[in-house]
């Protein structure tokens, strides 16, 4: 058996790998990537996790986080649509006329 | 059939390559391209787990609905890469504040091995079939599962909302 | 037994603001009408508390739950040093609306309101036996006169409004902590059941250090002062005069009815600092004040001079030099009071505060010269007027054990000569300076009336203050007992 | 006798509140008519006091009368327990007696004096209020009352100094007078907050078996007396109020700055006698502070040219003469001094007053000259004032002073060589008297006439002439009247003596010795008083010469040895700077705290508002700050 | 399972479900020609909820073995739906006036509030963590519901952009958590959280990241970067709901999980005394120079979750049944005073910055006294001045914190201190309004948005905070119940 450390620490990785996408890259729709990669890691602490537990809840969750980064999406892509159409960019620093 | 180990170093390194080449690529439909890929690949350490049914639904809905609907914005924007974004201080920073998140959220696994917790190894061991998987969406997350249920409605309200194509009298 | 008076003299202004407030159309002048009368009733109203206990026990007290969740209830009495203090307020309150009728045209209605409820807020610190209560009314009365002093103030009134608040609040602030531990600690916020309850000595210094630094700031005492000149400069009249006259004392009285019986220890152990602090506080103020070219500063740095001498007196823990520090509190309201009221009346005719504008008046407005001499001579401690009597108790007692602090406090009494007097020279005699001091009218009827009941005071108090002080002293030697026997433990 | 007393405080201060209140609508002399027979009427008072006082035996020979409690404190020996009262004995009575007598005189006089000024009332009852006030400090039963009285007669001061409103100068020496004054008040109240804590009292008469069985007090708590006594009485170093005084009316500088309210502090000192010989070195000090001021302001008085002036200083010179006594422990004698004084003082003042009236304010003693044409009879009386100053036999001054140096060459006689020193030095200031008296006499009135040709100087009216004539004849019996030592002819002392406290060196002169001594004592002010009247008597022209191309000395002289400039110099000046100096330190570093606490807290929020720049990133920065520092304490 | 005595139970959280159906319903059969119908619909679902919510007790049973039906749960449900109420009658006036869709944005709402009812019940983390997505996802739309209005859309967009971001942390910190034990009920988690000895760093780390994300939904510091901008550009009816309903959902969540399963560990309480000094700092001095209304109570609100915080820590390090109170009134007094306060701002009629500046507002008390006299008691409340609701929140607080003696003593001596510097903002407002005057001295008083349900809201609402500062029994009876 795969210690359940290693899956730990590839999770721990992806979420670090998203967390550095979401402060690095200026590209909205890239930073959505990288949260969606930041919930993919907590995905993989769910279902190994549970590996000892009651693998089929880990399984439950994850689905549960699933959905919800499907209805995120679904909301985020409609608001950078919406932004795209007022300010022509996709780059999320350029929408800082709120401020101070 | 594959060992677990290699299994896992095999679709942990699409997934890790997946995830870099994510972070890093210009332009975006590379991006969501290898996002794709990343998702594959833990989509197969989902399988190495057990959890099959969560593989597949993975695949389905991250690596086909999503990624799609991701692409299907992107092209509508007409985006293309964008431009160089440099390396300020600001950023630089943030990527070393982001290591250090990293660093400190891996340093407790890499201590601890083994986490499994003295109490409540209550439940019989329950491998995550579908059966088992609706089983358990159906008592004890019933509840949530009908809530998720008006989430999605409610988020399809508000994405429509938001992006239905603005009608030439409509009030700012 | 509930005795409902203190709360009708609190309740009645704060449900003439009211009044006043909602009623629909109610012109100014009717208004202001109203509210002299209501301040007059009030009073009247508030004198019969002034026969107090000879005991030095609470009286007129009325103890009703409040907020019983928040374990706050709503515990009124008086005692010899607060019954002077709670008429001190209800007097100068008709005499500021007296004095309103020359400088306040505007918002008339508003600032009757404010005044009442300041009011109350004044005299519920006062008369609160309730920790929490006190904390209440101390806080309540500040937004008012920070209103008084913001709106209706002079050019800086915003800046000195927001610094008065600023510097009292900080202070307060760390006094509802302090409360709070108590109320921790004891189970309690009755004044009453306080007294009995014993805190470590650790406790005490922290409680300490916490209450005397909102009241001290509320004296002022040196350093924590600079918020008074700016809010005295700014203020009108009648903030002036409340400000001085009442808002100080609360610091004082807070010192005095608080500190020193609830943390004993730590007030003994204390007292060096702030008899230092109390003495630098007299002499810096005084030197301060003879600086000065503003007639307002001079009498807001005289004030921290004055206030000196009254936290001498209290920190000397001796019965004698306390009772003298809480008559001297009245006397200050009254002197300092009329001191403002006239300087406001040459403000009004003039336009302008600064010494140098002025001279020669004596001859122009001899009814004003008269009263400022008078004011001036009660203010530097003349004997025959109140003020002498004060600082005289407060140095003779304070000289029994700490007599190097009494006789450099005593050095105060030759400076405060030098920077009144120069004042009313300034004034008064010299030539005429003003192009326009000839159009100045002398004090009328109403001026007059506004300042006739604190002279008859100054004088009364100043040749036969006994039976004033035979109900504080009791009160204070209440107050005393237990620093005393802290001092005989050590 | 609790009538009588009342009666004398209740009747100037009633009378004072009526001037006060209603004055404005009295006019011309009635005022002054009025206040006159208050005064008079206390002179009667005082009469009856007197003679009730004498009617009683000598040891019970005391009146203790409380008109209400004023204060009543604290238990057991922290008791402060205060009447409103009076306490008459020998010396209250006595100072009683002179204060409404000349008093009375003066009031008379200024009736005519003040006819023509603007606000008579106003100055009437300024009067009336300082008779109320010295008869407090005289009648007073406790020394908080002395010290009321002792205030008001400061404040009357004031305000009548600073009568002439518009007049800088008087507003200025009104004030400088009062601080100077409270700088005296200070030491008052330091003694009386130590007596009280030594006595356990502050009343005279509890005081006095106290203060009798004290076998020592610490000498600095008499010293605490005596600086109010040299602030109330001008003495060394707090003189420089009195000559600034006489900016004021010059009845007022007779009555106030002559005759009552500058032997306040003699008073003290008396009513204090055993205190003082109880406290040691103490009375060492007065004897050698009275001997110096003596010396110093008859030294200053030689070169004044204001008439008032030369009066001032001599009044100080004198005053210094009634501490010698004091210091020497000859109170009786002391008290003797102040009684002749008061009668040739206020004479000489009241007589410079109607020569100032004559030359219509004229104070400049080089502007008159040649006026005994003018005013014989004003001249006839100043000139006994001037003997009697002088001392010269058989003029009310001779006998007090003389007595004074006699005590002192008596002591130094009987071993205590430094008092021939006090003696020389008293001396010297008797021939420094008859000099400037001289001088002040024959600039005055003799010589030919330098007066403006413009002036028609004429004699006083008939008030001013009636105060001078019972003046003059009391300045010639006075003295005789009340005792010769050299013939034990001393009814004063036996009347006064048994409440002061007795010398602490008694020592008597042979008989011959005494005379001889007193034969000099006459030669030298004899002596100096042709020197001057020569001086000054003949041409104008060269003596002017001579003061105007003064040597240094003389200078200094005419410079009133620069004391003001000294005090400007080294207190007025570095006190003031003080006071600048705090307030810049206030406003830059006690307020620019609190300022840079609001500046600090601006320049943070100033921070802060910069990170909210608007940009996503920079808030996700913060967020994983935030997670650092969270996750950081979770690994701890 | 009773699934019906569940649902009977769970009324006050399925109505505004049922309500954002009924609206959606009624929207598609007549699409833009509702009118006043989604308004009337949000409006009685919520009345019902809260009259059923009124006419039950508490029970100790737990609805779908994930809920609570406790005191604390319907104490806060009560108070959301009063905020919902209220929200229903700021908005529709809005609505209408700006021609928005308004059966969109009651159902977004009723569907938002149904999250955040569901938030303060949960006791299980993954219903938290969806109850958090429900409140959230449709809380993006509102404040972008503007569309077409450039700050709406940006105050949206940061919402959501943050708020994906922070939930990632949300969800790794639930994980985290479940990897512990394999369960999400926090009865589950409770058995393992009593024993400290068992708490590795794993748990440490996931409540650390279960912080994160509960801080960034009630504006702690530093995870408060975003609750100016979104404050201030979301319509103000919506940042009225941000501040008051969100504050207490999360609030409320982190309430229950103070008390259920947060260990009293060091480095909990450091990390919570942390985030409420931050908070307690940055919000009172981002405050201090600020001018525009909006932005200034979204920096007041980022500092009131500093003070909340603190209640928080009390919970955890022990005080708990007096700090839970205390959290509670703070919460009500404070979504009141914010409601009042959001209300008052939409008095000022167009959502555009320059309105809602404060120096337009200069010398308004000489004009509209009573006007002037409802901000002056919502700043009084916020500065915590007595007599107010919000002294007593405050007092509240402080006291509960108090009974562990001394050892917060440092959150405290914060809190003073910053509530010092937070008095000269409020007070500059006092300021303006009263001690200045307007720009334009003859100018006629300025024509304000005043239709009679949110005029009476804002009179209500502020004459609410002083009652309740005064007499505050029937309030503090009403959240013990």
């Amino acid at each position: 058996m795969v210690p359940q450390a290693w899956y730990f620490l590839l999770s721990a990785l992806l979420f670090g790998l998203g967390v550095a996408g979401f402060a690095a890259r200026r590209n909205t729709l890239v930073m959505f990537m990288s949260v969606e990669l930041m919930l993919n890691a907590a995905n993989l602490v769910f279902i190994a996790g549970a590996r000892d537990y009651l693998p089929a809840r880990g399984s439950a969750c994850a689905l549960f986080v699933i959905a919800v980064a499907a209805a995120e999406v679904a909301v985020g892509l409609a608001l950078v649509l919406a932004i795209f159409r007022l300010k022509k960019s996709v780059v999320a620093d350029d929408v800082r006329e709120l401020r101070a | 059939m594959l060992s677990e180990t290699t299994a896992f170093l095999i679709f942990s390194a699409i997934a890790l390559v997946g995830a870099v080449q994510v972070v890093t690529r210009r332009n975006p439909v590379h991006a969501a391209l290898w996002l794709v890929g990343a998702f594959l690949g833990v989509a197969g350490l989902f399988l190495t787990l057990g959890a099959g049914l969560l593989g597949a639904i993975q695949v389905m809905v991250y690596a086909g609905a999503i990624m799609v609907l991701f692409l299907f914005v992107i092209l509508l924007l007409n985006l293309d890469a964008t431009p160089y974004e440099g390396l300020s201080v600001a950023r630089g920073a943030s990527l070393f504040v982001a290591a250090a998140t990293v660093a400190l959220i891996a340093v407790p696994f890499a201590q601890a091995g083994e986490l499994k917790a003295a109490a409540t190894a209550d439940a019989p061991d329950l491998p995550a079939t579908a059966g088992n998987v609706a089983n358990v969406l159906f008592t004890q997350y019933a509840l949530p599962f009908e809530v998720v249920s008006l989430l999605l409605l409610i988020a399809m309200v508000g994405a429509i909302h938001l992006a239905r194509r603005t009608r030439r009298d409509e009030p700012v | 037994m509930n005795d409902l008076l203190l709360a009708g003299v609190i309740l009645g202004p704060l449900a003439a603001a009211l009044l006043i407030a909602l009623w629909p159309r109610l012109a100014p002048e009717p208004a202001r009408l109203l509210t002299l009368l209501v301040t007059v009733a009030t009073f009247a109203a508030s004198l019969p508390l002034l026969l107090t206990d000879l005991g030095g026990g609470m009286t007129h007290q009325l103890d009703v739950p409040w907020i019983a969740a928040l374990g706050i209830r709503f515990h009124l009495g008086v005692d010899g040093i607060s019954a002077p203090l709670v008429v001190l307020t209800t007097l100068l309150m008709p005499l500021v609306v007296l004095a309103s009728y020359g400088h306040v045209h505007d918002r008339v209605r508003q600032y009757c309101v404010l005044l009442l409820a300041m009011e109350a807020g004044m005299i519920g610190v006062f008369a609160a036996l309730d920790l929490v209560l006190f904390y209440v009314f101390f806080e309540m009365s500040l937004i008012p006169l920070y209103l008084v002093i913001g709106i209706y103030g002079g050019a800086r009134r915003t800046y000195a409004a927001l610094k008065f608040v600023l510097f009292t609040v900080a202070g307060s602030l760390l006094l509802l902590l302090g409360i709070l531990y108590v109320m921790h600690a004891t189970g309690s916020a009755d004044f009453a059941a306080l007294r009995r309850a014993t805190l470590s000595v650790r406790e005490q210094a922290w409680l300490f250090a916490a209450f005397a630094a909102a009241f001290c700031v509320k004296v002022p005492l040196v350093p924590f002062h600079t918020w008074l000149p700016d809010a005295h400069v700014e203020a009108p009249t009648g903030g002036s005069v409340i400000l001085a006259g009442v808002t100080l004392k609360m610091g004082t009285y807070g010192l005095l009815r608080f500190c020193l019986p609830l943390f004993p220890a730590a007030s003994v152990e204390h007292a060096p600092l702030l008899l230092t602090l109390a003495v630098v506080g007299i002499l810096y103020g005084a030197l301060l004040a003879w600086a000065q070219t503003d007639l307002k500063k001079i009498i807001a740095y005289s004030s921290v001079s004055h206030l000196g001498f009254v936290v001498l007196g209290i920190f000397a823990m001796q019965s004698t030099a306390a009772t003298g520090a809480t008559l001297q509190m009245i006397n200050h309201g009254l002197s300092t009071g009329a001191l403002f009221l006239l300087i406001g009346m040459i403000y009004e005719r003039a336009h302008t505060r600064q010494l140098a504008d002025f001279g020669g008046l004596a001859r122009t407005m001899p009814r004003f010269a008269i009263c400022l001499v008078f004011a001036t001579l009660s203010s530097i401690g003349l004997p025959g007027l109140n003020g002498f009597i004060g600082e005289f108790l407060i140095l003779i007692g304070t000289w029994r054990d700490h007599a190097l602090a009494a006789s450099l406090a005593s050095l105060g009494v030759l400076l405060g000569a030098i920077y009144m007097l120069g004042l009313v020279k300034g004034l008064l005699f010299g030539p005429v300076v003003h192009p326009k001091t000839a159009t100045w009218r002398d004090l009328n009827l109403r001026e007059m009336l506004t300042l006739a009941p604190l002279f008859a005071l100054m004088i009364a108090l100043g040749f036969a203050p006994r039976p004033l002080l035979k109900r504080i002293e009791p009160a204070v030697e209440r107050m005393l007992e237990a620093p005393r026997l802290a001092i005989e433990g050590k | 006798m609790n009538l009588v007393a009342a009666l004398l405080l209740a009747l100037p201060l009633a009378m004072a509140a009526v001037l006060g209140l209603f004055g404005r609508r009295l006019h011309g002399k009635l005022p002054g008519v009025l206040a006159f027979g208050m005064a008079a009427s206390c002179f009667g008072l005082a009469v009856a006091a007197f003679l009730h006082l004498r009617g009683l035996p000598e040891h019970a020979r005391f009146v203790e009368a409380s008109f209400w409690r004023w204060m009543d404190l604290g238990v057991g020996d922290s008791r402060l327990a205060l009447d409103v009262g009076v306490y008459l004995d020998p010396l209250s009575v006595t100072w009683t007696l002179f204060i409404t007598g000349v008093g009375s005189l003066i009031f008379l006089y200024s009736i005519a004096y003040m006819e023509h000024e603007e606000g008579a009332w106003r100055y009437f009852s300024y009067l009336c209020l300082f008779l109320f006030s010295m008869l407090i400090l005289v009648l007073g039963e406790n020394l908080v009352l002395t010290f009321l009285g002792w205030e008001g007669v400061g404040l009357c001061s004031y305000l009548l100094i600073g009568f002439d409103y518009g007049k800088e100068i008087a507003a200025r020496a009104g004030r400088k007078a009062f601080i100077v004054n409270r700088i005296g008040d200070v030491g008052f109240l330091i003694g009386m907050f130590w007596t009280w804590k030594l006595f356990g009292t502050l009343g005279h008469g509890e005081m006095k078996p106290l203060m009798a069985a004290a076998a020592t007090v610490p000498p600095l708590l008499a010293l605490g007396y005596f600086v109010g006594a040299c602030g109330k009485s001008a003495q060394l170093p707090l003189f420089v109020w009195l000559p600034d005084a006489m900016a004021g009316p010059t009845p007022v500088s007779a009555l106030i700055h002559a005759a009552t309210m500058v032997t306040a502090g003699i008073y003290l000192v008396l009513r204090l006698s055993p205190l003082f010989v109880a406290a040691d070195w103490a009375l060492d000090v007065v004897a050698w502070v009275g001997a110096a001021t003596a010396l110093f302001a008859g030294l200053i008085a030689l070169r004044q040219r204001d008439i008032k002036r030369v009066l001032a200083y001599s009044t100080v010179s004198q005053l210094g003469y009634m501490f010698l006594a004091c210091g020497l422990g000859a109170f009786g004698a002391a008290a003797f001094h102040v009684i002749t004084h008061a009668f040739f003082k206020a004479l000489l003042f009241l007589g410079s007053g109607a020569v100032i009236h004559a030359l219509h304010g004229e104070q400049d003693l080089w502007k008159m000259g040649g006026l005994k044409h003018h005013l014989p009879k004003t001249a006839r009386a100043m000139t006994v004032g001037a003997f009697a100053l002088a001392g010269i036999f058989p003029f009310a001054g001779f006998f007090s002073k003389d007595e004074i140096l006699g005590v002192a060459f008596a002591q130094g006689y009987a071993g205590h060589t430094s008092r021939y020193v006090l003696w020389g030095m008293g001396v010297l200031t008797a021939a420094l008297t008859a000099f400037y008296t001289a001088r002040m006499m024959t600039l005055c009135f003799g010589g030919t006439s330098r007066v403006d040709p413009h002036l028609h100087p004429h004699e006083a009216p008939a008030p001013m002439a009636i105060a001078l004539q019972v003046l003059m004849v009391l300045s010639i019996v006075g003295g005789v009247g009340l005792g010769f030592e050299a013939l034990h002819w001393m009814p004063l002392h036996r009347w006064i003596d048994p409440v002061l406290a007795a010398a602490p060196h008694p020592a008597h002169l042979p008989a011959a010795l005494n005379w001889g001594l007193m034969a000099l004592a006459m030669m030298i002010a004899v002596l100096a008083w042709r020197i001057g009247a020569k001086w000054y008597g003949g041409d104008f022209a060269p003596a002017r010469q001579a003061e105007l191309t003064a040597p240094r000395l003389a200078k200094v002289l005419l410079g009133r040895f620069y004391v003001d400039e000294i005090y400007a110099a080294l207190i007025v000046r570095p006190l003031r700077f003080l006071a600048e100096l705090c307030l810049e330190f206030d406003r830059r570093v006690v307020d620019g705290l609190f300022r840079g606490a609001g500046q600090l807290s601006a320049l943070l929020a100033t921070g802060v508002r910069l990170a909210q720049n608007g940009v996503v990133h920079v808030y996700a920065f913060w967020m994983l700050v935030g997670a650092v520092i969270l996750l950081t304490l979770a690994l701890k | 399972m009773d699934v019906a005595a569940d649902l009977a139970a769970t009324a006050p959280l399925w109505l505004p479900m049922v309500g954002c159906l009924a609206v959606l319903l009624a929207e598609t059969l007549s699409p833009n020609r509702t009118g006043k119908l989604p308004a009337l619909l949000a409006g009685a679902t919520l009345a019902l909820a809260l009259v059923r919510l009124a006419t039950t007790s508490p029970t100790s049973r737990q609805p779908f073995g994930v809920l609570a039906d406790d005191a604390l749960a319907r104490s806060l449900t009560g108070l959301l739906l009063v905020i919902g109420l209220a929200v229903v009658v700021m908005a529709e006036p809005l609505l209408e006036r700006l021609a928005l869709a308004r059966g969109e944005f009651f159902a977004l709402m009723l569907a938002s509030l149904s999250g955040m009812v569901l938030l303060v019940a949960a006791r299980d983390l993954l219903v938290l963590f969806l109850a958090i997505e429900l409140l959230s996802i449709p809380l993006y739309v509102l404040a972008a519901f503007r569309r077409l209005s450039s700050p709406s859309l940006e105050s949206g967009f940061k919402y959501f952009l943050l708020g994906a971001f922070a939930s990632g942390f949300l969800v790794y910190g639930i994980a985290l958590l479940f990897s512990t034990v394999g369960d999400t009920r926090y009865s589950a988690l409770a058995a393992l959280s009593r024993d400290p000895a068992h708490l590795g760093t794993v748990w440490n780390v996931g409540c650390a990241m279960l912080l994160v994300g509960l801080g960034f939904k009630v504006a702690a510091a530093p995870f408060h970067a975003w609750t100016p901008d979104v404050y201030q550009g979301a319509p103000t009816p919506v940042t009225a709901f941000m501040a008051a309903g969100v504050k207490t959902a999360a609030f409320g969540a982190l309430l229950r999980l103070a008390i259920e399963i947060l260990p009293d560990t060091a480095s909990l309480r450091t990390g919570i005394a942390v985030l409420a000094c931050i908070s307690m700092v940055v919000g009172n001095l981002g405050a201090l120079m600020q001018t525009n209304l909006k932005r200034l109570l979204a920096w007041s609100s980022i500092a009131h979750a500093g003070y909340l915080l603190v209640g928080i820590l009390a919970v955890v390090a022990g005080a708990e049944a007096a700090a839970r109170d205390a959290v509670v009134f703070y919460l009500a007094s404070y979504s009141l005073t914010t409601l009042a306060a959001f209300a008052w701002i939409e008095h000022l009629g167009r959502e555009t910055p320059a309105l809602q500046d404060l120096r337009a507002l200069k010398g308004l008390a000489r004009q509209r006294p009573w006007l002037a006299l409802a901000l002056t008691l919502c700043f009084l409340s916020l500065a915590g001045v007595p007599l107010t609701a919000g002294f007593l929140g405050k007092y509240f607080v402080l006291k509960a914190a108090f009974e562990l003696g001394t050892a917060l003593l440092v959150p405290m001596i914060v809190l003073a201190l910053t509530s010092v510097i937070a008095l000269g903002y409020y007070l500059r407002v006092l300021a303006t309004l009263y001690m200045e005057r307007p720009a334009n001295e003859d100018a006629p008083a300025p024509l304000l948005f005043a239709p009679a349900g949110l005029a009476l809201l804002t009179a209500v609402a502020s004459g609410a905070l002083l009652l309740f500062g005064m007499w505050p029994a029937p309030l503090l009876r009403w959240l013990a119940s």
